[in-house]
């Protein structure tokens, strides 16, 4: 140990604020990367979850192109 | 027989999630006409530029006289000619500045030649006006009297009678039909009801595009 | 020979062994790191001159060196892209590229904190801060380019070009800084390159090195997944194994 | 039956030298420019202004112009480049001529290199010719002015060169303009470091020969290795439209 005691260890003669909020950001950063990228696999597995149990949208069939105008009622 | 020209082997094309076309095999023959149809988005346009070598996002094979194009690449863009939706004119250069420099980089072209050559598309007069003074039909005109003068054996042409008047479109019939006569290859689409005697054709569009 | 190295591109054959090599790579990499960075923090002897904020270097360096090689695999993917087309490939990079900017980020955050008792100031333009930035400004770029193009094979191209036209300039963007600093600052401090780092003090460090790459190993199998999971949505063995995960 | 068809393949004699298809595209990019020269004038102006916006926005002092003017000039140079290089191939894909030029039975990346010299003698040529004038303006003294201009005469070709490459990966896209100068300015760092430290050098009496050596190295790299890249990203926007 290269500290006589765990409040040397957290201080570090001065230079503790430093080392201290590097290891936190590193951690978060590193964590928050692990969360997302956990969270948008789940998002995705979701995603074609719902899909499965709902039919797939149909092509657009172009030859049921009527072209008739649609008059909006007015009441 | 003459062997084919260009070879397409179970062409699949895929877009945006969506198949446009799978297993399309079809060979160009000399001498011959293909028309290909489908409703809007079926991908005709998409099929003709990957004949082009413009789009290469597909998979299967392309041969080139019996080879793989890509190998081959400079003979095939030397002997194929293609003009698509957009007509390639510099709206601020002439029809013949422009003409000029469409034919410069495939072989050189005497001016008289070209200047006749726009004439024959119903330019005549128009040869020194800057192309944006003109209608769309006449710019349209300036890419087809590439035609004329064009002696590449394939033509691969995307909405070739687009803006173009009723008496022109005749003319470009008579045109690719006397093309085809003397051997060329040409691959067309258009929404005009294009009927020649040696006609092919490729039908897009047919499943409903999902893959099940 | 072709089967196999088509076998080695596919998705499914991929996804089956990231699956297995996942909780390998996640928990002995966090073992290595803990062990590492404890080592590190409180066992390591006290830098003479630089006192108990030389610290910093157990994760400064191992993001560092991750930052760099990380760029350095994603060109070599791009050029596999480019070649023969591997779809894995691509999906490797766009996979890979948040956590290699985040990781540069970690970098010239770690560095300019490290700077402030060393330098006594947070930023100085240093040649390694300032290369650094601009690595962290190349995967924005990227970043923003995938994003960009909504094709998936354009953009995996345009990627892939980007990517390696970005590596043949890391050399000469680093050579280039370091003539520039000399310009400006004759005298710097080399923190990184001690003559003699006693073993006490590389040991951890190598562990910790080890065992960011690990995670980093995990985080882009994981993302890989995710990014495969997207891509082929279609197919019937994602759809089988979506309903086999139940909900 | 072959032998009566008229029309059979072209052999490639009758095809015309690459040299004259880049001269033919060179040609046609002058002269489409020089019919509209107010899109020429416009990076110009910009240059100029970029330039005036420092003595005002910072200070009129001769000391800080002495000392910044190089950097100053230069950054603007590359700025107006920058704004530039959007054009570089977006009206040819958008009335085709670029579907055209791809399908020219010659080597892309030559004839793209022809595009990017025409883009350099469209811009940065310029850039360079106004260079002394706002030079002696940020005070710059006798020798530095030279140096300065040989500096930007080495380094706008690597500018346009490098800048194609972007210009052809953002084709066809939306927001393009931002996103190439996020793609392309961290490539163009070592050329300003350069470009800067070449001129400070010259001001300060150091010998500057092995410094514009070095420039004369990037501009044959990007002379050998952009195009080629170019070359690659315009096959795939385009493939992409």
């Amino acid at each position: 140990m290269a500290f006589d005691s765990f409040g040397a260890f957290i201080v570090m003669e001065g230079h503790g604020p430093y080392v201290w909020t590097c290891y936190f950001v590193f951690f978060l950063l590193m964590g928050v990367l692990a969360w997302w990228s956990l969270r948008q696999r789940r998002a995705v597995i979701a995603r074609h979850h719902r899909q499965i149990g709902s039919t797939p949208i149909r092509n657009n069939s172009p030859a049921g192109a009527s072209f008739t105008r649609i008059e909006p009622s007015h009441d | 027989m003459s062997e084919p020209l260009l070879q397409a082997v179970n062409l699949e094309c895929e877009r945006d999630d969506r198949i446009l076309f799978r297993d399309l095999s079809f060979s160009i023959l000399p001498g011959t006409l293909i028309r290909v149809e489908g409703p809007n988005g079926s991908g005709k346009t998409t099929l003709l530029r990957i004949l082009a070598g413009l789009n290469d996002s597909y998979s299967g094979d392309l041969l080139w006289r019996g080879k793989s194009r890509h190998a081959y690449r400079e003979e095939f863009l030397r002997n194929m000619l293609y003009l698509g939706h957009r007509a390639g004119i510099k709206p601020l250069l002439t029809p013949m500045e422009n003409l000029r420099a469409l034919m410069a980089g495939r072989r050189s072209v005497p001016d008289k030649v070209l200047w006749q050559a726009l004439e024959g598309t119903g330019l005549g007069g128009f040869q020194e006006v800057p192309c944006r003074n003109l209608s769309a039909g006449q710019q349209r005109r300036v890419a087809l009297a590439r035609l004329l003068i064009a002696d590449e054996p394939l033509w691969i042409l995307d909405e070739v009678f687009t803006a173009i008047d009723m008496h022109g479109v005749a003319a470009l019939e008579r045109l690719l039909v006397e093309r085809v006569e003397n051997g060329g290859a040409i691959v067309v689409t258009t929404h005009h009801d294009l009927r020649l005697p040696t006609m092919h054709r490729v039908t897009l569009g047919g499943g409903d595009g999902y893959d099940h | 020979m072709w089967q196999i190295f088509h076998k080695l591109g596919s998705p499914k054959w991929f996804f089956g062994i990231a699956s297995t090599l996942m909780p390998w790579l996640l928990w002995i990499g966090v073992a290595l790191l803990a062990v590492g960075i404890g080592w590190g923090l409180a066992f390591a002897p006290q830098d003479y001159l630089q006192g108990n904020s030389y610290r910093i270097i157990f994760i400064h360096v191992p993001s560092a060196f991750l930052a760099q090689s990380v760029y350095m695999m994603m060109a070599v993917a791009g050029l596999v892209t480019l070649v023969w087309r591997m779809k894995l490939a691509d999906v490797f990079v766009k996979a890979v590229a948040p956590v290699g900017a985040a990781l540069t980020f970690l970098a010239l955050f770690t560095g300019a904190v490290w700077g402030k008792p060393t330098w006594g100031t947070w930023w100085i333009w240093d040649a390694r801060l300032t290369s650094m930035l601009i690595l962290l400004f190349l995967y924005f770029g990227v970043m923003a380019l995938g994003a960009a193009i909504s094709d998936e094979k354009s953009s995996a191209r345009a990627v892939a070009v980007l990517v390696l036209v970005g590596v043949v300039n890391i050399p000469i963007i680093k050579y280039s800084v370091e003539w520039w600093n000399t310009l400006h600052q004759p005298a710097t401090f080399k923190l990184t390159e001690k003559p003699s780092m006693p073993a006490e003090m590389w040991m951890p460090l190598l562990l910790s090195l080890l065992g960011l790459y690990l995670i980093f190993g995990w985080l882009a199998c994981l993302r890989m997944q995710t990014e495969i999971l997207m891509r082929e949505g279609r197919t019937r063995w994602v759809k089988e194994l979506v309903q086999a995960r139940g909900n | 039956m072959t032998t009566e068809l008229k029309v059979g393949l072209r052999s490639p004699e009758l095809s015309v030298g690459t040299a004259t298809a880049m001269k033919a595209v060179f040609v046609r990019d002058l002269k489409t420019a020089l019919r509209q020269p107010q899109d020429l004038l416009n990076p110009l102006l910009f240059f100029v202004m970029v330039v005036t916006l420092f003595p005002l926005g910072v200070s009129p002092e001769v000391s800080f112009l002495q000392q910044a003017g190089s950097g100053i000039l230069w950054v603007a140079a590359l700025l107006s480049v920058l704004l530039s290089l959007d054009h570089l191939y977006r009206h040819d894909f958008d009335d085709g001529t670029l579907e055209q030029l791809v399908l020219q039975p010659q080597p892309l990346f030559l004839l793209v290199l022809a595009k990017s010299l025409a883009h350099w003698v469209l811009t940065g040529l310029p850039l360079v010719l106004l260079a002394p004038v706002l030079g002696i303006m940020v005070h710059l003294q006798g020798n530095s002015v030279a140096v300065l201009c040989l500096t930007l005469l080495i380094g706008t070709p690597v500018l346009s060169l490098i800048g194609s490459i972007g210009a052809a990966l953002t084709l066809g896209l939306r927001s393009a303009g931002v996103l190439l100068s996020l793609l392309i300015i961290p490539l163009y760092i070592p050329v300003l470091i350069f470009g800067t430290g070449t001129v400070m050098a010259a001001s300060e009496g150091a010998p500057v020969g092995g410094q514009l050596a070095l420039m004369g190295a990037f501009l044959v790299l990007a002379l050998t290795l952009a195009p080629f890249a170019s070359a690659a990203a315009l096959r795939i926007s385009l493939s992409n439209s």
